[in-house]
């Protein structure tokens, strides 16, 4: 079993997508919950008919390739959300696509790889810094956690544990903060005591990929 | 929750078919869920592009036609629509001088326009300008915030910029014009009530019996504060102050009125009649006005005013013919 | 009671303020309670007076124009005017072809214009001629009920009838026109929720979460039945079968999707796209459809529809001009 | 005192309109209520809109006969009640003033004769008959006790006493009734059971004429 251990397999990253997927039906209305505290109410409704589009895309058509699994999900995803969460998770999978190109299988460095550029792609479309109380704040502890446990030696699985752990740590430490990007903003310092929905969605998408690896 | 709707899910399909039923000088994409004028696209003349979450009407759909836009996309409620549906839109409307989009300053309508104008430019070679209201002085305008939110200044940059359009403008003057109404404008909103996404299926916010929110986004976003009720008097001044605050506007004005969906127009009408009191004192002199529901926030009470510096150009734009079903004079 | 009002004494008088200021080219009497095209008294054109309880706006002040009335006279919220206003109104409107006094069928209004009627005869000598609208199926028209109340069709009687008086018809022509109009309307309204009059300060009546009327009147009235909530199709079969079990509408109509106040355009627009389906399945052909708040019930959240019999005749003087803040195309 | 037990003074018919402005005001909400079971929740808005406006007009202009009392009365109820009362309300004291005229009594038989022809009036204004739930039950009634009373040789103190109590059996004897007319009519069967709002206001009405002639 060496080769699963060093790489993931593009099964394992549809596994990815569809636990994901299982995870985001499951907190549909507590991601909704925690939008309707400081934004519009609406991110769980978002990223689950984000998901589910998705889904019923992957039905029909099987991607054979990584980076034609990940365009098809981030372009699914572009045009079927809207509101913020559409153009960013949409990027962030586009990216990866990108990154990973036409394979069936990437190693731990190939899929740090691919992971910086989608998170350098949300940088750029979203314009947030790590401490605005976005996704970015979950993403980025996340993908660095990743890298550094891969150039550490580590497993995939280990990595994409430590992954895991990170992005919840990522999630956690948008509570105290102020909200300076997005709809939270408007909210100025009552946006402070609440967790960010998209952070808590972030965390969502590394636990997926943490199951998907393991 | 009670609305007239079939499900949470098709509200906004199952609108655009009776949009289309109603009036059949649009075309409905129902695919892309876009709203056409029936003669676009029209040769030399710059398309005009908007769209935005819905729940919001007349706006945008309502306000295509001669003399104002080309398209609207839809979103679903309170979410904004998708690139390909923008960039479809933008395919569509273009005669070959470009086109512009008008988009309200929200971060998931920057980010979804932004994709759609690279998407047209790559693919298509449609030359896309932008402008982006952002007239809410309820928000602090600051790097710390998304910035301030287009609200009412909207209606105006669209027709502004709709009869500019009709009248041969070329790309560059349209969307200065554009930009130029959105900077001479501020709204500032207030709700007695909240509303309710279909979908969410419960009220935005809760607001007591006794108490409202001044300056409210038309998503229901918070304002600068919740305060007890008060006389028709009371707000109109809550809302103007922090508009003249702003910005001089000393000089004759466009003022709207605009009703959130759930106010009767009585209580519109009533409000206006304050909020010109106050703008005579103030100095502020009326060249046009709006009072009616215009830029809605579902079935929410509440109202909001909008104030633009209109000088002899404005003026005449705003003037000019237009033929939408939310909109009509001069044809 | 969540309102944008002043004080609910105030109601009326305030919200008048608002539309004088709103509509320089009407001119209100403030004493009287009436407003009037500005250009009123226009010689030997048969002068349109209407009016009712406030609340239900736009009608009728809002319908006040070049095409449509010359006067309306504003009662308090949900009451009748009193017929000195109506007298007041007719003398002033009066451009010697005589005036027709536009009445929604209720007792207070009837008497009322009644006793207005006596009164402008006795005077000032004006000849008066009257139409009683009396288009809304919910009621059972017998011996036994004040009647069919009048609703919907009222706001196609004043702009047919207005057009026909623009054209110069006498008073005779234009009288019969008016009633040709109402004989050949129907209507039926729903309310998902009560509206509140501001003098009275909480709702008319108490309608359950899970729960709507059916047949319900403009001022609250109750109507056929009360039912368990539905989806928007199945409320539109509830509103268009009664309407077409009362009048054969095979042939041309013009069809109004009429909003009670509260319900957003967007689930008007909605409701317009199913009961389009259901016309269109009776072998009903709509000619022309009005989708939006034209006579309303304060807050009400609801919606009725309203389907005229239309020849060649009453569409030509539909696609007439008309200027008013309410209804306004071709000018 | 044999003046005044004979006949209804100025005076005593100025109290009259005093007495029933007071109980409008008092029963405001009562009316109001009423109104709400099967009408639209004005009447006691109305009636007290339009008595409080008499008071004022009386206030100001100081009627010298009873003709001019009672058309004072009537004009000012005609043009601020509006709605369906105020054109019957206002009807019943036009005629009594017309058929009073310009003098500062009225005997019971007088009386009597100005109250029919108000009866009269109200009856051709609102084309209702006893029966049909409304105003008119307690009417009716009560202006046939009064004259009944004066005929058989009360004195019109007593005529007036007979005349609330026939009121009232006229009120009560709305609610068993089906409306016919007015706005309850719209309700049918289901109007059974509750009070006719203007059958109370008349009730009230005659509770003020004999407090008045008392
Ligand atoms: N500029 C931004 N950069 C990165 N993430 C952002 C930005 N703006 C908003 N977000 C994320 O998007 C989430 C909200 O998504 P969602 O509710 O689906 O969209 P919307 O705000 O349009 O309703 C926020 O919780 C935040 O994590
Ligand atoms: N045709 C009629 N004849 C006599 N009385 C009537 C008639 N119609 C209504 N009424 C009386 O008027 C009362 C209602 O008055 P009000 O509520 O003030 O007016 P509205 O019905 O216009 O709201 C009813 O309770 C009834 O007694
Ligand atoms: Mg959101
Ligand atoms: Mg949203
Ligand atoms: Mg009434
Ligand atoms: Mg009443």
């Amino acid at each position: 079993m060496v080769a699963e251990a060093q790489g993931a397999t593009l099964g394992q990253l549809r596994v990815w997508i569809d636990s994901f997927h299982t995870l985001v039906a499951e907190q549909k209305a507590y991601l909704t919950e925690l939008d309707s505290a400081i934004g519009d109410a609406d991110h769980g409704i978002n990223m689950s008919r984000g998901m589910n589009a998705v889904a019923a895309k992957l039905d029909v058509s099987s991607p054979s390739t990584i980076g034609e699994l990940f365009k098809t999900v981030g372009m699914t995803l572009v045009s079927t959300v809207g509101g913020a969460s559409g153009p960013l998770y949409g990027t962030f999978f586009l990216r990866i696509g990108t990154s990973a190109g036409d394979v069936e299988e990437l190693d731990g460095s190939g899929l740090g790889t691919a992971l910086q550029a989608a998170l350098d792609g949300v940088l750029a479309r979203g314009k947030a810094q790590v401490g605005d109380k976005t996704m970015i704040d979950a993403l980025t502890s996340a993908v660095e956690a990743f890298r550094g446990a891969v150039q550490g030696g580590s497993s995939i699985a280990d990595a994409a544990s430590q992954a895991q752990d990170a992005a919840e740590r990522g999630r956690d430490s948008t509570t105290p903060l102020t909200a300076r990007k997005g709809r939270a903003s408007y909210l100025g310092e009552r946006s402070i005591g609440h967790l960010d929905p998209g952070a808590v969605s972030t965390a969502l998408l590394f636990t997926a990929l943490a199951k998907a690896l393991a | 929750m009670k609305k007239l709707i079939n499900s949470p899910d098709d509200v906004v399909a199952d609108a655009l078919v009776g949009i289309a039923a109603a009036h059949p000088q649009l075309r409905v994409d129902h695919e892309h869920r876009i709203v056409y004028r029936g003669d676009t696209p029209r040769q030399n003349k710059v398309g005009l592009v908007s769209g935005g979450g819905s729940g919001h009407e007349p706006l945008h759909g309502g306000f295509v036609g001669a003399g104002m836009l080309d398209a609207a996309c839809a979103g679903e409620v309170f979410t904004s629509p998708t690139p390909d549906q923008m960039q479809e839109a933008t395919k569509v409307v273009d005669g070959g001088a470009g086109v512009l989009h008008i988009i309200k300053n929200y971060t998931g309508d920057v980010m979804n326009f932004e994709m759609a104008a690279e998407m047209a430019a790559e693919e298509s070679g449609v030359t896309v300008e932008t402008v982006v209201t952002n007239d809410d002085v309820a928000v602090q305008d600051s790097l710390y915030t998304a910035g301030r939110r287009g609200v009412g200044i909207t209606v105006f940059v669209e027709k502004i910029a709709g009869a500019a359009a009709e009248q041969g403008m070329d790309l560059a003057t349209v969307a200065a014009l554009a930009r130029r109404v959105n900077e001479s404008g501020r709204s500032m909103g207030v709700a007695l009530t909240s509303c309710t996404v279909p979908a969410a299926g419960k009220p935005t916010f809760e607001l007591p019996e006794d108490e409202m929110e001044i300056g409210v986004g038309i998503h229901g976003e918070p304002g600068r504060h919740r305060v007890p009720l008060a006389s028709a008097s009371e707000i109109a001044q809550q809302l103007v102050e922090p508009i003249l605050a702003d910005l001089d506007f000393t000089g004759d004005t466009i003022v709207m009125l605009n009703g959130m969906g759930g106010s009767p127009l009585l209580e519109l009408y009533l409000m206006y009649g304050e909020v010109k009191n106050l703008l005579d004192r103030a100095g502020v002199t009326v060249a046009r006005s709006l009072v009616g529901n215009y830029i809605t926030s579902l079935e929410m009470a509440g109202c909001s005013v909008t104030l633009l510096r209109a000088d002899d150009e404005l003026l005449t734009l705003w003037d000019a013919p237009v033929n939408t079903p939310g909109l009509r004079w001069g044809v």
